[in-house]
């Protein structure tokens, strides 16, 4: 069970990684990247890491997001790859 | 085009360095000596129950220090960068109010956020969480906080405070582990108690909540410092 | 001692206390800041002195109240406690450097700066590799925020490409890192060590991604387009801090974590080492941006050293010294020079002559340069001796080869740099921006210099204490430059007899020794005296004089083959700031001393192959070398040839000698050549002419000498300045001298003996006075002079022996000379080059005659009715030696005779017979008396008839000339000496066109363009950067793929 | 388990360096570089996995004397949370200067963000 689960959940993190760094608005890219990091804290939660799963999840998707975000509100009119 | 091709002939490569990486590995059916003594000794000589926590506050406390150093590098670069270039650019820039409900909301919110972020941090030892969580938590408390009301400047002076104020705690605590205990970041020159309660683990609780309000401290300086970047015109 | 946690806590408190300290004011923050960092040196300085005396062993420091590998450790040894001050006093004086910068940042900044050089500690002392890792991204972080000290876009980008590419290393590292950790099971890098076997076998890539990311850190090249950018890009200060603090620091890592890889890593880090800093240097050559220029500069010492760490098994035990004192000379002079350039502020080059406004700032740009280039007193010359020896010693030929020549492109750019920033005009820069902050940090590194010289030779036992006297008494003569010349000039000529006297019985009964020392030490005499001419203060000229002098003198009193060079190397220093002291000397002083450079690197391989036959440096290892004796003995050759300015060698020097002035250019040209004679006699002497590569190389040597004496006369032939034409003529001279020592016989080099012993004192006449006249007359052009003869009679007289004696004309000694030659020729058969001789020998009488004739004689020029004879200071050295000429032509004996009992031991064969004063050889014999007696007879009755015919000659104006008809426009133009040789330079001018300098200039070019070509890796585009650095990792990898377990 | 975690982990990396290789856009490049990051903190917990094991915290599921045969390997946990804050200030510093390179030139293509003063 574990280990579909896993596999699923790899899957949709490169997914969004993908998209992360392919898809044409740069908004969606920032936000693919913190969809990253939150799959990515739940398979930390599943290898048994949960010190590692929260802090990715309250880090990486949330404050780097957010700093991303604060960073592309001063960058206006350009979302281009 | 070339470009990409050349791209993924170097992904290629190091996918061989990964491959061979993950070949040569050692396929462990236990844990490591190191590891082994961190799980074993660990809870008895710290009183952590957690044992990451007592990893990363004790025995790699070192890595700790220096992590926080990071983050307070981090924040002071940014600090001093966007504040000089932002010199002379005095209109603040006018930032759209929103909405009472969410202001409302958040004002009871805040609080409520912080006081979380503390409880993660204090039971560090105990339960999964600690300092960086907790830390995180309360900068996203300034996120929320900054969302209510972008102009929102209150607590600027107070993180600066705890910012040094913790930092000097911790490298305090750090050097009263030499005289009172062992060695640097000692843990022991608390009373350890027992593993599993509140008041146990001797200085790691005191340790990550040091660190928990420099982390929280740190972020929402750096969010403070982004934030007030001149809008582009 | 104090637990060096301390380093960490006081680092890191200080800097967390600052925001809190913040009301009292941004200096007060400063101050605690510097008082932070000297505290922090303090620590790691008083471990260090603790070490140095004995007084502690290595201690590991534990944190955290546990067991060595399962916690943190520190570790404190002799090396860390080394590193770790040194890394330290680079941040104290940076920062007391940054003072204007930190205090418009603010507090944060200084934090930064804490933080920054708390990480670079903790790099250095942390036992554990992962802690490694922290300690190195917090210097990293600290290093992006320090660039960001300035506000400009090239910083800006700088710094960005700076962080993407150390965040990609950085990962790697971690990946490494936990790899290993997996399969070891351990982050204590002791524990790492011990556990070789498991690497090996389980850990091998691991072990390879931590290298290569470590190796990363230092900027490979070609994977550095990052690193020279951040040296370009930040301030200056935070440059001096990049190059001396973090790079000591990421090399000491790097040093520390290489052995975990084994033999592959090793060979990596030398291939990886040596080409960045062959290719580094080869870039830096078509660059003007000084900044660029340290930072390539920068690199290529960091590659070295890394290469050195790759060799670490060939060079065995000297590997610690040798890195040290490379290091060190980095660490202290990269980090000088980057100050220098906060200072003179413009980036370009040519800029740096603003500097000469503060002399002894400049005087320390100086200092910097010739460091680096591994010149003693400095500790890289001791650090590039040893490194040559070892690596020529362990067959490891290449290696030692390629930095040679990466030490010559070094040399090339850092000399051009240094040689404009001297000779430029300098009316226009603006004055530099001396502050205290920023003065303080480069004359303390300057001297701390001197001393880690003097330090490092403490530890070299074929160094004796005499050779460093020398030094301090040119110091004290540096520190007394204020004085006026005359002041000056007594002082050195009681530091020369004071030498002689030291000197004499250590070579008393040696006549080869004290042919030289005469020349030498016994020319310094003269060349004093005469220099009391000198009017003013002349600053800087003193100390350099001496220091030629007493390089000079080390080098007669060389007892083996360290001191030889080191003798060398100094006497090059001095040299080449008195030969480009002339006015226009500006690109001759440069090929000279680049010359000069490749001369001594050529040498040094030499040596080394030596030193690899015999096991010593003795003198001695220069008899019969074994390995590879054709190549040992022609560098050394070419090496010393290029002081003789042997054909093809040749075109420094008539530029040079003839910018110089009178007493300069007497000591360039009588005595400094000769060093090249000496170097000459002892190879040959050492090689001998019985195996068949000797002969080789003697037939070529012998060619090489009779076609310099041929191209030195042509030279001098077309010459219109008399300067000019006597250095041309010096060229041709040492021709003789190479031609005599190649044929390797008794009479050769009695002849060349004697030529060594009369050009010195027949072209010090000349020098001293022709110098004197041009001083006078205002130019060195002869067609401007004429008739000087009654305004200066006695220069007249003693102008004319000598160019009687240089001619080779009977009855003066010059004629030993020729006739010697001439001998040998017949008896060695060597028509060929017979011929080049004498014609040569008849093309010298054609310049020669125009020196006496168009200068003195003929019509005195209008302009010159009121010149004054030549200052007495030149006189009496010139009658001194023109004393001695008649001494010598009237007893010949007296010299060759001697000379002759000297060369018997090795040339048994041909040597003169006398009998009284008739020396006799195969094909006749000479009594140079009679000889005298017959033609001072008719010379006296052929000048008496003359005056009586004469009697009624008729005195006319000096334009009573006739020209068809027609007003000369020019009428200097038609004097009757000037181009005098015209026709014959249309027939034989392709002879002397320069086709060598044709050689040397293609050869440059051809640098500069694949230098240029080189360009193109740095793009400047950070994205390419990382392609680099990926490319690197991957490249490396297959490339070693074999050996990586 | 733990190939699945270290393929995925090792794929997001090279995914991470595709980007920061053939980006035109510098935010672009430090999306790049945090799925690096994530990628590498996804194998460094993989790689202290063990099967079967639990999380290394004593509590009732885990008595302390249980813990070194039934707990995963701390370490890379641990080194993973300082890895996680090192990478958030990396990449904020990043952010900032990308935005002041922004501010400077105007534009995001790192091809037109280089000096061209050089000689």
């Amino acid at each position: 069970m574990l280990p579909v689960l896993l596999t699923i959940l790899v899957i949709i993190m490169l997914l969004g990684g993908l998209l992360a760094v392919e898809h044409k608005s740069l908004l969606i890219g920032v936000i693919s990247a913190g969809l990253v990091s939150l799959t990515a804290s739940i398979i930390y939660v599943i290898l048994a890491a949960p010190d590692v799963a929260m802090t990715e999840a309250a880090i990486g998707s949330g404050l780097s997001t957010v700093m991303f975000l604060y960073v592309l509100r001063r960058i206006k009119g350009d979302s281009n790859a | 085009m070339l470009k990409k091709l050349f791209a993924l002939i170097l992904i290629g490569g190091l996918g061989l360095i990964f491959f061979q990486l993950y070949n040569q590995r050692s396929r462990r059916e236990g844990l490591t000596k190191t590891a082994s003594y961190y799980t074993e000794k660990g809870p008895a000589e710290t009183r952590s129950a957690n044992i990451v926590t007592s990893v990363v506050v004790t025995y790699r406390g070192l890595d700790t220090l220096g992590e926080v150093t990071i983050l307070f590098a981090a924040a002071s670069i940014i600090g001093f960068f966007l504040k000089r270039s932002e010199k002379g650019s005095k209109d603040k820039t006018i930032r759209n109010q929103s909405s009472e409900l969410l202001q409302t909301g958040s004002m009871l919110l805040v609080p409520l956020i912080f006081l979380l972020g503390i409880y993660v941090f204090v039971n560090g030892h105990l339960s999964p969480g600690g300092g960086f969580q907790g830390g995180a938590i309360i900068a996203s408390g300034t996120v929320l906080a900054f969302l209510a009301n972008p102009s929102f400047e209150g607590g600027r002076t107070l993180i600066h405070i705890l910012e040094s104020l913790s930092g000097m705690f911790y490298v305090g605590i750090g050097v009263a582990g030499i005289f009172l205990a062992a060695g640097f970041l000692d843990n022991r020159i608390f009373p350890t108690g027992n593993v599993g309660s509140f008041i146990s683990a001797g200085a790691i609780p005191v340790i990550y909540s040091i660190i928990g309000l420099k982390v929280g401290a740190e972020l929402s300086a750096i969010l403070y410092s982004l934030r007030d970047t001149k809008e582009q015109q | 001692m104090i637990n060096p946690i301390y380093i960490v806590a006081i680092g890191l408190g200080t800097a967390f206390s600052l925001g809190l300290l913040r009301k009292l004011g941004k200096e007060f923050s400063f101050w605690v800041t510097i008082f932070a960092l000297g505290a922090m040196a303090f620590i790691s300085g008083h471990w260090l002195s603790a070490f140095l005396s004995h007084q502690i062993t290595s201690t590991v420091i534990t944190t955290a109240g546990g067991k060595a590998p399962f916690v943190i450790v520190f570790n404190m040894g002799m090396t860390e406690a080394l590193f770790s001050f040194m890394v330290t006093m680079g941040a104290v004086f940076s920062g007391f450097y940054l003072h204007d910068r930190l205090i418009e940042s603010g507090p944060s900044a200084m934090a930064v700066l804490l933080a920054g050089t708390m990480g670079l500690n903790g790099i250095i002392l942390t036992g554990d590799i992962f802690n490694l890792f922290v300690f190195m991204e917090i210097s990293a972080i600290a290093t992006a925020g320090l660039v960001l000290l300035v506000s400009d876009f090239k910083a800006l980008q700088a710094g960005f490409k700076f962080m993407l590419a150390s965040g990609i290393i950085s990962g790697l590292l971690l990946l490494g890192i936990i790899f290993l950790y997996n399969s070891t099971g351990t982050l204590n890098i002791s524990e790492l060590h011990s556990k070789a076997g498991v690497i090996l076998k389980s850990g091998g890539v691991a072990t390879y991604l931590i290298t290569i990311a470590l190796l990363l850190e230092l900027k490979p090249f070609p994977a550095n387009g990052w690193g020279v950018d951040l040296y370009e890009g930040a301030p200056s200060g935070v440059s001096a801090f990049i190059a001396s603090s973090s790079a000591t620091a990421a090399f000491f890592v790097f040093l520390k974590v290489l052995p975990l890889g084994g033999d592959i890593s090793l060979r990596i880090a030398a291939a990886a080492g040596i080409s960045t800093f062959v290719f580094s240097n080869l870039m830096a050559l078509s660059y003007k941006n000084t900044s660029r220029l340290l930072g390539y500069s920068s690199i290529g010492q960091l590659g070295l050293l890394v290469g050195i760490a790759g060799l670490s098994k060939h060079l065995g035990d000297k590997t610690l010294m040798i890195i040290l004192t490379l290091l060190g000379t980095h660490y202290l002079a990269k980090a000088g020079l980057f100050w220098l350039s906060g200072i003179v502020k413009n980036p370009n080059t040519d800029e740096w002559r603003s500097l000469r406004k503060s002399p002894v700032l400049f005087a320390f740009f100086g200092v910097f340069i010739f460091a680096l280039l591994g010149f003693p007193p400095f500790p890289s010359f001791f650090g590039k001796w040893e490194l040559i020896m070892g690596l020529v010693a362990t067959k490891m030929y290449w290696w030692a080869g390629a930095i040679l020549l990466g030490t010559m492109f070094e040399g090339i750019y850092l000399f051009r740099w240094f040689s404009r920033a001297l000779k430029l005009q300098n009316n226009d820069t603006a004055t530099p921006a001396v502050t205290i902050y920023s003065i303080l940090p480069v004359v303390f590194f300057g001297f701390f210099l001197f001393y880690a010289g003097y330090y490092t030779s403490t530890f070299v036992p074929a160094l004796r204490v005499m050779c460093l006297a020398p030094l301090l008494f040119i110091l004290l003569l540096g520190l007394l430059d204020f004085l006026p010349a005359f002041l000056k000039n007594i002082i050195s000529l009681a530091g020369v007899t004071a030498y002689i006297v030291y000197l004499w019985p250590h070579i008393q009964g040696n006549t080869f020794k004290i042919v030289f020392a005469g020349i030498f030490l016994g020319g310094a005499i003269l060349a004093l005296i005469a220099g009391f001419y000198r009017r003013g203060k002349h600053m800087g000229f003193y100390p350099m004089t001496m220091l030629m002098f007493l390089g000079l003198g080390i080098l007669v009193d060389a007892s083996n083959l360290l001191e030889l060079f080191y003798g060398w190397e100094l006497m090059t220093i001095g040299s080449y700031f008195l030969l480009i002291r002339g006015e226009r000397s500006l690109p001759h002083g440069l090929s000279y001393l680049l010359f000069s450079l490749g001369g001594s690197l050529a040498m040094l391989f030499g040596f080394a192959l030596a030193h690899a036959s015999s096991g010593s440096v003795d003198l001695s290892a220069l008899n019969h070398i074994r390995i590879m004796p054709a190549l040992a003995y022609s560098l050394m050759l070419a090496g010393f040839m290029t002081k003789t300015a042997s054909l093809g060698l040749h075109i420094w020097l008539p530029g040079a000698h003839g910018e110089a002035v009178a007493d300069i250019h007497f000591m360039a040209s009588a005595i400094l050549l000769k060093a090249g004679v000496f170097g000459i006699i002892l190879v040959l002497g050492g090689m001998g002419n019985t195996q068949p590569y000797a002969q080789k190389i003697l037939f070529v040597l012998g060619w090489i000498g009779a076609l310099t004496a041929l191209i030195g006369n042509i030279g001098a032939a077309f010459q219109e300045s008399a300067k000019y034409l006597l250095a041309w003529s010096s060229i041709g001279q040492l021709g003789y001298i190479v031609f005599g020592l190649a044929s390797m016989t008794h009479l050769g080099w009695l002849a060349a003996y004697g030529y060594t012993i009369t050009h010195f004192l027949y072209k010090g006449i000349l020098f001293l006075l022709i110098g004197g006249v041009a001083f006078r007359v205002g130019t060195a052009d002869m067609y401007k002079m004429g008739g000087l003869i009654k305004r200066m009679p006695f220069s007249f007289f003693a102008v004319l022996i000598a160019i009687i004696t240089l001619a080779g004309i009977p009855p003066l000694v010059g004629f030993t000379g020729k006739w010697l030659v001439y001998n040998m020729i017949l008896s060695k058969h060597l028509f060929y080059q017979g011929v080049v001789i004498i014609i040569s020998g008849v093309i010298a009488f054609l310049y020669l005659f125009r020196l006496i004739h168009v200068i003195f004689l003929g019509q005195l020029k209008d302009r010159n009715r009121k010149v004054k004879e030549v200052y007495v200071w030149l006189l009496i050295p010139a009658y001194l030696m023109l004393t001695a000429i008649f001494a010598l032509s009237m007893f010949p004996d007296m010299m060759l005779a001697r000379l002759g009992r000297m060369l018997t031991p090795s040339f048994p064969e041909g040597a003169l017979v006398w009998d009284g004063f008739t020396a006799s050889s195969r094909y006749g014999t000479f009594n140079l008396q009679i000889i005298m007696a017959v033609i001072g007879a008719t010379f006296a009755a052929v000048f008496l008839w003359l005056v009586f015919a004469n009697r009624k000659a008729q005195k006319v104006k000096q334009f009573n000339i006739f020209y068809s008809g027609e007003a000369p426009s020019r009428p200097e133009l038609t004097h009757y000496g000037y181009n005098f040789f015209a026709h014959y330079r249309k027939a034989v001018g392709f002879m002397a066109t320069p086709l060598v300098t044709r050689f040397w200039d293609q050869l440059s070019q051809g640098l500069h363009g694949l230098s240029s070509y080189g360009r193109a890796i740095y793009t400047g585009n950070a994205q390419s950067y990382l392609y680099h650095i990926v490319a690197f990792v991957v490249v490396v990898y297959l490339l070693s793929a074999g050996g990586i377990s | 388990m733990i190939h699945i975690a270290l393929a995925g982990g090792a794929l997001l990396i090279f995914i991470g360096i595709w980007g920061m290789l053939t980006k035109k856009n510098i935010i672009r490049i430090i999306i790049g570089f945090s799925l690096f990051d994530t990628g590498l903190h996804v194998v460094l917990v993989g790689l202290g996995y063990l099967k079967n094991r639990t999380a290394p915290i004593v509590d009732a599921d885990l008595p302390a004397k249980a813990a070194s045969s039934q707990s995963v390997d701390p370490v890379p946990q641990a080194i993973v949370l300082t890895a996680i804050v090192i990478g958030l200030a990396v990449t904020s510093v990043l952010l900032v200067f990308a935005l002041k390179l922004y501010q400077s030139k105007n534009t995001l293509d790192i091809n037109k963000l280089r000096d061209n003063t050089n000689d």
